[in-house]
């Protein structure tokens, strides 16, 4: 494991007094919990609470801001945060108007976050949850745990943040929220593995001319493993998979988002975008807005997830609205 | 009989137990999970063990709600929910309680088990914890039921779990993390059903001495 | 070499492609030519052109737009560009006030850019250039090629870009990118080497337990070897480096970055910026504002630089102007 | 004597053996710069390749001059400005020849010797490309007033060229990327003066034939 850190142990807590001293015009840290809030709480609005284990930054503390969230809550790396911190979280960023909690589908996080909200509630605070599962590469059941929640998340907190920021009402926020996630999707591949700090070891070993498709974004193996490829084919295969789950046609407009994981560079992440470009032209489908970045990431992971949300007049313009944040600015 | 000292030496061994393990289920867990399950246990577990002081002259149900809402506040992910949820539910029916006997003991694991469902919504064959601890906790009561000791009848439930333990390696996850690798999930044992089992170990070597 | 690209001879143009598709508001790419320019030309004002090798990502492109740059020039990876590329790009941004070349301190660029200016002066066109040798790991001579320049250099983007949206000249616009140089210093380090796609294999090689220090950005070797130590100790001794070569008192003002490679996660960036504060602080010196991102990289390397500006009130205030860029927005 | 068919032959060989050590010169470059000497120069000569059809006619100046041209806008990093340079200069001075005698192959050298110290401001021993072509020149010089044929003349700069080479392993960078190294640059040959001894290995087999 070659990592920039002092002790395992202490990365969460480094890192986000580190992002503290970085941005202190932007966000703060509750004292004695691993919990960011904007640095000036705005009254009278819809708060918004996301979070996760660590190990996704710049999630979920980049996106505490105007127009996004109002608290963000971090576990240890890639471990769902315990419900006292998510507790102590939607209190703090409570404005009068309830709470949304937006959660990405994994069983610890539900958990961990309803239990919050089952304390949050017996304190008379309003409480609403959404949960994100926007990943493609799983299939989706009523048997089971059901689809993942990844990079689409943000779209999720840019939107339902916009609308919250306006002065919407909770269910107003939250129903927003839920179209938002009922029309986005995304898909994710990894060139390499990444080291939780406290395991010292990586999740999962991939020879030289490997790839894991379908990953999530706690390191966990993919849905399956297949000989490495050019871009523009694991493109291909990525999009198929993601339009085959949407029903978009030509004239329809869309946000893409090709993240990367953290260990893949900038000029990987736009020859991905090149071709997802190519794609989505080809079918006649609109491209209203493009992001390009590590926005949901899997510590140093080598790899990118491609997310397309499908638009309409009004996500386009909450899309639009300002977000004034540490990693998305519109 | 258990006494509350002994309640309390019990837990410090899962502890332990759960600290020599902490790679192996880490391993387990990065094989079909996130590569944590070892990491986040020991975490909470250490953090039970530095409360223990404060609860040395408590009741039974006083110690196992501390250590519940511990867990529950120091593990995070899946399983801190759920061992938290059963640790809280059963000691909130032993509340007062200075020693168990055998028809306690099993209102524990009715309490706990209950307590995991309804928090986690999985059910047997799900390949969760629960497939080691309800073949365990069936185990008991049909050795307590049948008249045999303590003992025996926490060797036959460290059996079953073990077999419970087993049985995952056969079967599909269809709840928690590794639900998402399908049938790439099959030959793996399940990391909490290890650690589930692994407290069993304990109960049992307890009852040896 | 894992990377997510199709044929290493194409990377630049399809990266270069997957930029303007994606940010087609900030930036056009010349036809023909590996160059990007404003989507909105501004005239009348002195035009900031800046370039290397590819690899920097989102050097340079990035730092095109409103308040900084005019124009960037991408040669192949981590190779200057050519001459008549960066002509190109001097005859595309000049609106007749002049223009500013921005070169980082190395032969090639500094020889390719001089090249291209005595070709814009032949056309009548006036320019300017700055060389930044921010880079304290070499140490400067008068009998070597000097410092490098690093990731200081968008520091000469950011404030003398601000200055040339202000309608300075193309003199005063030179003076306060030659006053950021006097004043920025910068050290690198590596933990893991960068591999150019043409080439498929790393250019050195390290050992687990190996880092390389005084790096650069090309994939070079560093100055020395060092066995890897813990985070803290790996920043007080770049700070030891950097400040012993500043004249900083208590109570003067910098600005801080702390650059990523590209392969190293920001929770690692923001732990070291946790130190890189507490450093400063101790020595009572002010952190007037700091930026913890990829910014400069070296394609996929894992390691980081950290960059200490010395301000002034004219370097503060426009330091605080707006920048409307892909890669950079104040 | 060399005219302007041999000189168009002779540059197509430079091309071919350029090809040929582009790992080698990169490899080169990778220990003591970025790694991109092989490539940058075979990219560079391939597209004079490419251009010769369209200039096969043409006096021995403008051929050199548009090699020159194109090694300047295709090859970039360091040695693009300075190849580039050294074969544009050369050109100039060789307008409207068809054909090279002994006296004309110095004027090249020393041509594109100035340009490369004009351009580069590097001076002998400071590890770069003017380490090997410097004394090759000499040698050339040396042999042609004696009385040498060419082709002994060539092979006398070859061996100088070599030498040179050798010589850049004992020497401290100063000039270009490899100056960063510092003492690290000791032990390595200059990849810029390997490329250029190549050169002269090609003017060598080229006039053994
Ligand atoms: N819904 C559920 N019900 C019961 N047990 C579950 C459920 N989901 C997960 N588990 C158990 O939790 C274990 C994983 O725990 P852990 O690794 O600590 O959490 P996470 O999956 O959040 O990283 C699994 O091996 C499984 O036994
Ligand atoms: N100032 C200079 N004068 C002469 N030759 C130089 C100078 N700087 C560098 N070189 C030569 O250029 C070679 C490196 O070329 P190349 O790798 O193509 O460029 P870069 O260093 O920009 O990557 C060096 O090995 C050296 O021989
Ligand atoms: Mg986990
Ligand atoms: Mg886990
Ligand atoms: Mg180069
Ligand atoms: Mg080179």
């Amino acid at each position: 494991m070659k990592k920039l850190i002092n002790k395992p142990e202490n990365v969460e807590k480094e890192m986000l007094e580190g992002i503290v001293k970085a941005h202190g015009e932007y966000v703060k840290k509750l004292p004695g919990f691993n919990v960011l809030v904007r640095a000036k709480k705005k009254e009278n609005k819809v708060a918004l609470v996301s979070g996760g284990g660590s190990g996704h930054e710049p999630a979920h503390g980049g996106f505490v801001g105007e127009g996004m969230l109002d608290g963000a809550v971090a576990g240890a790396v890639f471990t769902s945060p315990t419900p006292d911190q998510v507790f102590e979280a939607i209190k703090a960023v409570d404005g009068g108007q309830g709470v949304l909690l937006i959660i990405k589908n994994y069983t610890g996080d539900v958990m961990n976050f309803e239990m919050a909200a089952e304390m949050a509630e017996m304190e008379g605070i309003k409480v609403e949850k959404v949960i994100v599962n926007d990943d493609v590469a799983v299939e989706g059941s009523l048997y089971t745990t059901g689809r993942r929640g990844v990079a689409g998340t943000i779209f999720v907190h840019k939107i339902a943040g916009a609308l919250a920021e306006k002065g919407a009402t909770l269910e107003e926020v939250k129903a927003v929220a839920e179209k938002v996630i009922a029309n986005v999707r995304t898909m994710g591949m990894a060139l390499t593995p990444c080291t939780v700090p406290a395991a010292g070891k990586p999740g999962f070993e991939l020879s030289e001319h490997e790839m894991e498709m379908g990953i999530g974004i706690h390191g966990e193996p993919g849905t399956h493993r297949e000989a490495l490829v050019e871009a523009d084919k694991i493109v291909d295969h990525m999009m198929t998979k993601i339009l085959g789950d949407m029903d978009l046609k030509a004239k329809d407009e869309v946000a893409v988002m090709v993240n990367g994981f953290g260990g893949t560079p900038l000029m990987e992440l736009y020859i991905v975008n090149n071709h997802v470009y190519d794609v989505l032209n080809e079918k006649g489908i609109k491209i209203y807005r493009t992001f390009v970045g590590n926005y949901m990431t899997s510590i140093e992971m080598a790899g990118c997830s491609v997310t397309v949300l499908k638009l309409d007049e009004e996500t386009k313009e909450l899309l639009d609205a300002k977000a004034n944040t540490i990693a998305f600015r519109v | 009989m258990i006494d509350h000292k002994k309640v309390l030496e019990i837990i410090e061994k899962i502890a332990e137990k759960i600290h020599e393990n902490r790679q192996f289920l880490t391993d387990l867990d990065a094989a079909i999970g996130d590569g944590d399950h070892g990491i986040n246990l020991d975490r909470g577990f250490q953090a039970v063990v530095e409360k223990l002081p404060t609860i040395k002259d408590k009741d039974i149900g006083s110690i196992l709600k501390t250590v519940g809402m511990t867990l529950v506040s120091t593990v995070g992910g899946a399983s801190g929910p759920l061992y938290g949820t059963a640790f809280m539910k059963a000691g909130a029916v032993m509340s007062g309680k200075m020693e168990l006997n055998g028809s306690d003991i099993l209102t524990i694991f009715e309490e706990a088990i209950k307590g995991i469902q309804v928090r986690g919504k999985a059910n047997r064959g799900e390949k969760t914890m629960l497939d080691a601890i309800e073949p365990a906790y069936e185990a008991l009561r049909r050795e307590l039921e049948k008249g045999s000791t303590l003992k025996d009848a926490l060797s036959q439930a460290e059996n079953a779990a073990k077999e419970g333990v087993e049985y995952t390696k056969t079967i599909i996850a269809t709840k928690g993390r590794a639900s998402y690798l399908g049938e790439r999930s099959i030959g793996h044992q399940d990391p909490g059903a290890t650690s589930s089992m692994l407290i069993f170990t304990v109960l049992k070597e307890s009852c040896e001495e």
